[in-house]
């Protein structure tokens, strides 16, 4: 196109919830480059307030239905670190299992149906079914595994039932044990086979040196459920000073609270867990790093799929070690918690403040609350992965396009499209305190 | 008539055995002081000291679901679905409720579905040594003593079981097991004095006489207990799913995504639910809370006389225990009494 | 015959629901043989703008050039199906409505909240024709497919008039009362086949309310439990807040 | 789990081909039924079978037609709701799945020798018009024969055609009512009691048989009762939501009787003490 550019793409496609990219180039000036975000508000926060804290983690998984577990076990996390109750070892071995099966769903459905058709240049994964079915059948079937464990550990993966402030309302059987193994271990050959499809596929080179953000801890795990934030920069914080890193402002030219850490943007979700972290994948996962090229992580967005991969084969290997170590102790059924026990008072309640810290599919998610001493949430906060990432996005895409300004604006249009998307930018979770300006 | 012993160390053997030919159903254990039949495969699994289970052993005769008819675009079979089967461990109250739908689904035209299912599943009752809790009536309905409707049937003493063969399927199931001893005269002497025991603990729990129940019925139609009853029922139909006399059902067509094949089943329905009397057009036969909670109670104490002989109720204690608003079968009982002295 | 031409398209909402249709796994294809799914934001590229058989609607409705493109949805489609709480009650998005407009929007923006557009939480009928109901948060699948299977057999779908216990039961669950918890099914429509009761935890009512509650009823019950009716109330706005604008639509 | 056919279920049905299907409104069509291998229903007036469409369900439907009428009966179906909606679809040469008859029909046998007022309110002509059938073709055994149909308007008069021909028949006494007239209505308006003959009506040998919306039962058993027609001679049909027809599945039960065993035609002696009747 050349050196006057504008591109306007309305309700980005396979994605969730609504945005749009807008790029104004003028003489070769970036005038305007904006992932600007139109879903209707929602204001989860607000309505939280007076709401019990018994209550929070059932409407904030309503938040998003991709990544309904993760808001669950932030929110659950927030809350737990409110009353001062501390999880038992079993209640976060079974909430690390279900993490596991919210990543590797939601990564497969990024991958497969969101990204894949980009990379295989198709509009949408429905051309696919006609040719590639073996893929497509393969991605609902891995899908469909983990929605078989979710629903036999939480009820079902779109806003979990079971999963709650003290643990688990009910605890899976020694035959639901056994379902979920054999569920879990039949998935290995569909990984394996999904690495080398990925291995396979072209990614736009590009490389920009951002800033990384992600759960960091002293142990061998590779952190997820619990753990410091850090950054590649080299800060380290305790979660509950979570703002300092968010640190939300915002733009004029932007429909959407931004964050920055030390006046710079920054990305977190797959890649960025994988920059920080990689040393503690599990072995499986590590031989399936080297072979995408992703060893010691990486800087290009893009590749954020193929670290997404990466996870899948952690997650995968990690849930079924967690499994098989809940066989051999076998399951203590006196942790089940009844719910409404706020109405019992079996858990008490006390005035506070508690910070929840998750690695969700696309990054770390805070949930924070304030609670009076009826348990009456006073004030929430709740920042999510994709809202830190917009301004990284945005940094990515001026990067980008001096390198692409001579294409057409189809490839333009596409190029931006497959950035953002590679991001796997969940703008739903992110309505309920964007701000919202139509650009009609 | 045959009377055999179990020592009760060998109750679980018993159960293995059991297990290992069929399925067997058996009382279990759900916390709260509520119980379930469900399946079992070890003595250790029952709970053999319960009180009445959550639904009724009218599950495994007449399911919640059941499939009536298979059909596909050229062909419909009718079928039936069912499991040979022994539920151990029913109550005498449970039993005369089989008794009842025994009745009921015997007229002409005959349920085969139901006479089928009932030619599967071996019987086992067992004996009531004390009340389970207030809301039982069994006595007043005559159902605290077995009144046959059982293959086996088992008393528990303080170190063995007896048994009372009562069929020859109970018969060849003891034989096949082989662990039993034949009850001798001082087991049948201690048999015969716990039920004279037993009749000093349960007794008329309303100051009625039983039969003149019907007629107290037939001049309560407009009694203002119903009206009393319109203001706390919540229509939730609690009552009748867990009652072991109620078989009201509805008839639903279930096609697959092709449209053409599929099932037709039946389902347990309500006459306590809104929509159940209602009609194209808007109708509604039974609009009021207060005439569906009549209906049901005539359907206990009043209908079923004049066409069976007998009180559709059995005493025991569901309908109330499983009411979140707290209408008490005997209360009601006592309200109908009190308003004709 | 030829597969009636399907669109998704979603409203304010946390995309759960379609999300629910994703998961059905291999036999989403067979779904997939029995309607032609011309435009699905959140998977396909694809967009049209034809005349459509069916129309999938997930999400409420709180802004307002949302009405204005919920109206256009109904005007080219000849069936709509309101999929989810958000669409069929308005969902816990209807919680805002028990606040001020603009105290809760300057809750969340401070003082720029007057450049918000936002309207009070409506479920799909409360702006436009919807001719087939799938109730819940989220849905309950098979309950979807047998909406889907009425409609391509143009028939009615009767979502059930009944409270959840009756589900409930039919399930042998011991009831959430009997454990001194206090449990939203007795004045829920019935659906879900008591999906969260079996999981040990309580009804939320998301299916929204049973036509005809006996509210007075269900009052002497929570009392006679020594529960908080604040309590309850607070819970039943969860789902029913929207239940009292404009309750026909 | 195991699995049986069962030969003689009473849930099996039969498949009824389509050999003529007509409209008779918008929302009323008239079905002419055969059975396999020219099978007979063998039904009485006043009787109605269990129709279904699998995949859809079933339905209660009266058999419309007179037993004489042959090798077919005649179903009349408004389109209401599933079963009927789907029914609409189907066209001449499908079949439609037919259980029954079901429940007791009108009396004829009494009937005989005696005068008839047969009276229909709107969807009500329907189970009656295989009674006039029948009396018209007998018509040499009833006393004096008069059919009284009310409707809301002129539109909901269903069987046009064939009213025609009860009008100009010489051994019939036939008026129609509506509720609320069109320029071209040249018949009654006003309510349908009002049409029940005065003088020529002797209550010991009359016979009086209302079908018709609930409504309608309170206000023409009242005047039926004041012109002294005996109870045991008025004979009602009442509709009752119906779903297996051999009563069990309770819904249509009337206090202690099933309509779709001890009805759905009651003589008023019977019911007149039941209070959920009408
Ligand atoms: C003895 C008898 C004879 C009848 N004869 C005729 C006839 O000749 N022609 C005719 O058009 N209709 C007749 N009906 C009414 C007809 O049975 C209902 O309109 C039909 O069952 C509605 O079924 P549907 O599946 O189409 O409607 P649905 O979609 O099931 O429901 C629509 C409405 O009908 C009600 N309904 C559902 N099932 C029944 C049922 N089994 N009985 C009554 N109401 C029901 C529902 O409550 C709902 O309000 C008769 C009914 C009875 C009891
Ligand atoms: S259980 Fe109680 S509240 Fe429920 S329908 Fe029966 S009487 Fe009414
Ligand atoms: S647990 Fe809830 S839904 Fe179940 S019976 Fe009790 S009140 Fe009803
Ligand atoms: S049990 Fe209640 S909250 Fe749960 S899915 Fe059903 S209606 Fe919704």
């Amino acid at each position: 196109m050349g050196e006057n550019i504008k591109i306007n793409i309305q309700h980005l496609t396979r994605v969730e919830g609504h945005g749009n990219i807008v790029v104004d180039l003028k003489d070769g000036a970036i005038i305007k480059c904006n992932l600007e975000i139109v879903e209707a508000p929602r204001f989860f926060e607000g309505m939280l307030r007076g709401r019990s804290i018994f209550e929070a983690q059932h409407l904030t998984s309503r938040i998003c239905g991709i990544c309904a577990c993760g808001h669950t076990l932030a929110s659950i996390q927030a809350a737990e670190d409110a009353l001062g109750l501390t999880p038992s070892d079993q209640t976060i071995k079974l909430r690390k299992l279900l993490l596991h099966m919210e990543l590797l769903d939601s990564h497969i459905l990024h991958i497969y149906l969101l990204a894949l058709p980009d990379l295989l240049g198709v509009r949408s994964f429905m051309p696919l079914i006609a040719t590639h079915n073996d893929v497509v059948r393969r991605a609902l079937r891995l899908k469909k595994a983990c929605n078989d464990v979710c629903n036999i550990l939480v009820g079902r993966h779109v806003h979990p039932i079971r999963a709650t402030i003290g643990g688990f309302t009910k605890l899976p059987s020694e035959n639901d044990l056994d379902t979920m193994l054999n569920n879990l271990s039949n998935l290995h050959e569909d990984l394996d086979e999904t690495v080398e499809l990925i291995s396979k596929l072209q990614f736009p080179q590009f490389q920009r040196d951002s800033q990384y953000v992600a759960l960091v801890s002293d142990d061998g795990e590779y952190p997820l459920l619990s753990g410091d934030v850090g950054s590649t920069r080299g800060v380290r914080i305790n979660k509950s000073e979570y703002k300092k890193i968010t640190n939300e402002y915002m733009v004029p030219h932007s429909s959407a609270k931004f964050t920055n850490l030390n006046g710079e943007p920054y990305a977190v979700g797959a890649l960025a867990r994988l920059n920080m972290n990689c040393r503690k994948l599990h072995s499986k996962a590590v031989e399936a790093a080297k072979k995408l090229n992703l060893s010691n992580g990486g800087n290009n967005p893009f590749l954020n799929t193929a670290a997404q991969t990466v996870e899948c084969v952690h997650c995968l290997n990690d849930a079924i070690g967690i499994l098989e170590a809940l066989k051999t102790s076998g399951i203590d059924y006196k942790e089940e918690i009844l719910v409404g026990a706020n109405e019992t008072s079996a858990i008490a309640v006390k005035a506070g403040r508690g910070v929840g810290a998750v690695e969700v599919p696309r990054g770390v998610l805070f949930h924070a609350y304030e609670i009076d001493e009826e348990g009456r949430i006073l004030n929430a906060d709740i920042i999510v992965p994709t809202s830190q990432n917009i301004a990284n996005i945005e940094g990515d895409m001026r990067a980008i396009i001096p390198g692409i300004k001579h294409k057409s604006e189809e490839e333009i249009t596409l190029a931006l499209e497959m950035l953002v998307r590679a991001y796997d930018p969940c703008i739903s979770c992110s309505a309920h305190f964007l701000d919202v300006r139509f650009v009609d | 008539m045959a009377y055999v012993v179990l020592r009760k160390d060998r109750f679980d053997d018993f159960v293995s055995a059991l297990s290992a030919q069929r399925k067997v159903m058996a009382p279990v254990s759900r916390g709260y002081n509520q119980f379930e039949f469900d399946e079992v495969h070890s003595g250790r699994e029952i709970a053999l000291s319960y009180i009445p289970t959550i639904l009724p052993p009218k599950k495994y005769f007449m399911p919640q679901r059941e499939t009536l008819i298979q059909f596909n675009s050229d062909s419909a079979e009718a079928v039936v679905d069912f499991y040979n089967m022994v539920i151990l461990g029913v109550h005498t109250c449970d039993l005369a409720g089989i008794q009842c739908l025994n009745m009921v689904f015997s007229e002409r035209p005959k349920d085969y579905n139901y006479l089928v299912r009932k030619n599967n599943i071996t019987i086992i009752g067992l004996e009531c040594n004390d009340y389970c809790d207030k809301y039982a009536s069994c006595t007043l309905m005559s159902a605290e003593l077995p009144n046959g409707g059982y293959d086996l049937f088992i008393t528990e003493f303080d170190e063995y079981l007896l048994f009372h063969v009562s069929t020859q399927t109970g018969e060849d199931i003891i034989n096949s097991v082989g662990i039993f001893e034949p009850a001798n005269a001082s087991h049948m002497s201690r048999l015969a004095g716990y039920r004279r025991q037993k009749r000093s603990i349960f007794n008329k729990e309303l100051p009625v006489d039983s039969k003149d129940i019907a007629a107290l019925f037939d001049k309560s139609f407009n009694s203002r207990v119903w009206d009393g009853l319109n203001e706390r029922c919540l229509a939730c139909g609690n009552c009748t799913n867990v009652c072991p006399t109620c078989y009201c059902f509805d008839v639903i067509d279930e096609p697959a995504l092709d449209l053409t094949t599929g099932r037709r089943y039946r389902r347990w329905d309500s006459c306590q639910l809104e929509p159940f009397a209602r009609v194209a057009g808007g109708a509604n036969f039974r609009e009021s809370r207060g005439h569906r909670q009549r209906h049901r109670y005539y359907r206990k104490f009043s209908y079923p006389v004049r066409k069976f002989f007998r009180y559709f109720c059995t005493g025991c204690g569901r309908c109330s225990r499983a009411c979140m608003a707290n209408i008490v079968l005997k209360d009601v009982l006592r309200d109908l009494l009190r308003e004709h002295q | 015959m030829a597969r009636p031409k399907a669109a998704f398209f979603d409203f304010s909402c946390c995309e759960g629901c379609q999300l629910q249709i994703a998961n059905f796994g291999e036999s989403l294809l067979d779904i997939l043989n029995v309607i032609e799914v011309v435009e699905f934001r959140e998977i396909m590229s694809e967009k049209y703008d034809g005349t459509l058989d069916v129309a999938i609607i997930e999400g409420s409705i709180n802004t307002p050039r949302a009405v204005e493109r919920i109206k256009a949805i109904r005007a080219r489609s000849k069936t709509l199906v309101a999929i989810g709480a958000c669409a069929t009650t308005g969902g816990v998005n209807g919680i805002k409505n028990v606040f001020p407009l603009d105290e809760i929007a300057g809750y969340v923006y401070g003082g720029n909240f007057r450049d918000y557009e936002t309207i009070q939480t409506m479920a799909v009928h409360q702006v436009v024709r919807v001719d087939y109901f799938v109730h819940g948060c989220p849905i309950y699948p098979p309950e979807f497919v047998a909406v889907l299977k009425a409609l391509l057999m143009a028939i009615p779908y009767d979502v059930p008039d009944y409270p959840v216990c009756v589900e409930c039961k039919l399930n042998g669950n011991v009831c959430m009362y009997d454990r001194g918890v206090s449990c939203l099914g007795p004045v829920t429509r019935a659906g879900c086949n008591s999906w969260c009761i079996n999981n040990d935890n309580i009804c939320y009512g998301c299916r929204g309310m049973v036509s005809n509650p006996n509210e007075t009823g269900a009052i002497d019950v929570i009392k006679q439990y020594g529960l908080s009716i604040e309590r309850i109330v607070n819970k039943l706005e969860m789902y029913n807040k929207c239940r009292e604008l404009n309750p026909h639509g | 789990m195991n699995r049986q056919i069962l030969n003689s279920s009473h849930f099996s049905v039969e498949r009824g081909v389509i050999v003529k299907a007509r409209e008779l409104s918008p929302h009323d069509k008239l079905f002419e039924i055969a059975l396999p291998e020219g099978k007979r229903l063998h039904h009485d007036p006043g009787q109605f079978v269990e129709v279904s469409v699998f995949g859809a369900g079933e339905a209660p439907i009266s058999v419309c037609s007179s037993p004489t009428q042959g090798d077919t009966f005649d179903l009349c179906i408004r389109d209401v709701g599933r079963v009927t909606h789907t029914i609409h679809t189907l066209r001449e040469g499908d079949t439609l799945g037919v259980r029954g008859p079901f429940g007791r029909g009108f009396p004829v046998r009494l009937f005989e020798g005696n005068d008839l007022v047969l009276i229909a309110g709107g969807l009500g002509i329907v189970p009656l018009r295989s009674l006039v059938q029948y009396v018209i073709s007998n018509r040499r055994d009833f006393g004096k024969v008069s059919i009284l149909l009310g409707c809301k308007t002129p539109e909901d008069v269903l069987f046009g055609d064939e009213i025609e021909q009860w009008n100009k028949r010489i051994d019939v006494h036939f008026v129609c009512t509506v509720d609320k007239a069109d320029p071209e209505w040249c018949g009654h308006v006003g309510v349908i009691t009002s049409l029940i003959p005065e003088e020529m009506l002797i209550p010991e040998r009359t016979f009086a048989v209302i079908v018709g919306p609930p409504v309608m039962y309170k206000y023409v058993i009242g005047e039926l009762l004041k012109k002294h027609i005996p109870d045991r001679q008025i004979i009602v049909s009442l509709e009752r939501h119906m779903k297996c027809g051999m009563g069990r599945c309770g819904h249509c039960q009337i206090e202690n009787l099933y309509c779709c065993c001890d009805g759905p035609v009651f003589h008023y002696d019977e019911i007149k003490h039941i209070e959920e009747a009408i």
